[in-house]
């Protein structure tokens, strides 16, 4: 499994809500050192993690930087597998559309815009986890 | 009294500990992680909704504009910035943190 | 009215500190009194000046330094959680023989006995943690 | 209620595990050195906190101090209004009897030992809350 | 694959987090403030015999001792030192901790 | 095998920094080897040499340093956590103007891309953590 130039699959398990503690935005800033790796990175966000992929973030009340337009700077470092328990949001009261729309170019299609965010349940989330080299843990 | 949580009742039982012994007339603040408990729509929102019926709730409304939460508040909660925040620790006599 | 304010967890981690800075710089800007903020837990850790945050994020540990210099604020780190995480006054540099000391201007290192009187002396103690 | 030289009502309120987070510990700390200042002083273990008070504690194998022993010293600090949630016990599978037996000698009326240990329920923590003056979180 | 839990039940949801996807034939180890998770007679000890029925379910022996619990664990809870965490991670081809 | 260690909180306020040195020192017993122990978020903390904890207490940077000189351990401070949380090495208080430098013996402090690679050469990563 450790074989020297072989793609690892790398996976960043987020579910902590943001600003209340710093590990969403650290977790945010080892997914962008991670990405010059060139490996097979997915996020997964569940739990209050998924708090941190809200949309209408304004931090300027409490003084703390609002990192949340960072997510979506995501595509470009062609980190677009990002996988958010839907469980998670609906007894969150939230849907998709509360989330930021994150998306990312497909070379192979002519560049056609995709949608990184993919609403998992229970079983593809014990699937994704068991399919991973490194799980990061914040 | 006056009541303080900063912890997200989906994270942990801080909040349920509070409601279990925040007496009639008491107030509750939410501030950082705990405006979480304050939301319409969630798993949360009917212990909430029992706990407005006798206990006023607060909500630090710079947590939930962090949050990008302040909009799906359940009715009946107050918006307090930290000058309310400070006029409720003022107004209690006393103060007890759910950390 | 006299406030007392404990911090039970360090800069940047929680929010712990960040929200009992807004507390403590509302509260003297209504005119109330802060007899002292006590620094304990990892929360000493609000007070070295060997940190160098990022430009385009808050100073925590200057904010604290300067709301003390503006207001006469008593920052107080406790003297064991101190030793235990590594706050260093230049009295503890000489009889630890450290290589420097690392408590930022305002803060000063004191024995438990000044939460108990903060406690005891203030109208109200608030309780800022994890 | 500052009232120069009156005495206070204190309450230490510890709903930690012990361990796992030095809160406890440290929380131990204040009671000791607060004891000196003569108030009127209570503890009121809930929630998790009631594992700090479990006899037969054995530190060895993880390498820490086991402090559990300090609580018996409490009584001779003048400290004996330990409270403790039944009901935070009965939902561990716990009864008084895995506690430490924490007692106190009453100088009025002989030095005659008494339990330090109170089970109180919710309406008494409740209250127990209201009465005080200063309270401790940890 | 292995999960490690380190959180009481009773204070934050990382161990139902944790047996709601955690495959049959997985391994559970509960370490440090987890090891609560694995007492018998609590609120707790029906989810956990359920997730004993089809996965491992291991409790690091140093910190049972240390919290004064060894004596209560459920039956059909793996006792291992750290020799023996070390195994579990060597063994399994995955780790996820469940901070 | 080949293990890597993760660890993100300080010493003494959380159990993580203990679990993973006895992790550490069991797998090393066993013959493995660990190709990086990597501190995060308040886990940098666990490098600084300016605690004096109590006599009676586990002195927790003192064994991470003995660990690593006695078996070649790579003891990795992230450069960002470090500047948020005042783990200063020498090069870091000449260039910020520090009093001194608190990077305890056989720690060192690097970027980011030394955790991902040890994720990468490790055979498995283990994460300590709050």
């Amino acid at each position: 499994m450790s074989e020297a130039g072989a793609t690892k699959k790398l996976l960043y398990v987020n579910r902590k809500a943001p600003y209340g503690t710093i590990y969403a935005w650290e977790s945010l800033e080892v997914v962008l050192i991670g990405a010059a790796f060139e490996q097979d990175v997915s996020l997964l966000f569940m739990d209050d993690g998924v708090y941190q992929l809200v949309k209408g973030m304004d931090t300027k009340g409490i003084g703390m930087k609002n990192f949340s337009p960072t997510y979506s700077a995501l595509g470009d470092y062609d980190v677009n597998k990002i996988y958010v328990d839907e469980d998670a949001l609906a007894e969150r009261g939230l849907a998709l559309d509360d989330l930021q729309h994150l998306v990312w170019e497909d070379e192979n299609e002519d560049w056609a815009e995709k949608d990184s965010i993919h609403l998992v349940g229970r079983d593809e989330i014990a699937d994704l986890l068991e399919q991973q080299d490194v799980i990061f843990n914040f | 009294m006056l009541h303080i949580v900063n912890k997200s009742p989906f994270a942990t039982t801080a909040l349920a500990s509070c409601l279990r012994v925040a007496k009639p007339g008491s107030t509750i603040l939410l501030i950082e992680d705990g405006v979480y408990g304050a939301l319409d729509g969630t798993r949360n929102s009917d212990a909430m909704r029992e706990a407005l019926a006798d206990r006023t709730v607060c909500v630090l409304g710079a947590d939930a504009a962090a949050r990008g939460v302040a909009d799906k508040l359940l009715d009946g909660i107050d918006v307090v910035d930290y000058d309310g925040f400070v006029d409720l620790v003022a107004a209690d006599d006393g103060v007890q943190s759910w950390l | 009215m006299k406030f007392g304010i404990m911090v039970n967890e360090g800069p940047y981690t929680h929010q712990a500190s960040d929200s009992a800075y807004h507390f403590a710089k509302a509260a003297l800007a209504k005119g109330h009194e802060i007899f002292r903020v006590f620094f304990y837990h990892d929360g000493v850790q609000n007070g070295t000046d060997f940190t160098t945050p990022p430009q385009d994020d808050r100073n925590v540990v200057k904010r604290w330094s300067e709301l003390a210099e503006a207001h006469g604020l008593d920052l107080v780190l406790c003297v064991a959680a101190a030793q235990r995480r590594g706050l260093v006054d230049e009295e503890e540099q000489k009889r630890h023989g450290k290589s420097g000391h690392n408590v930022a201007p305002g803060f000063r290192i004191s024995g438990l006995g000044q939460l108990i009187e903060a406690g005891i002396q203030a109208d109200r103690l608030v309780v800022f943690g994890d």
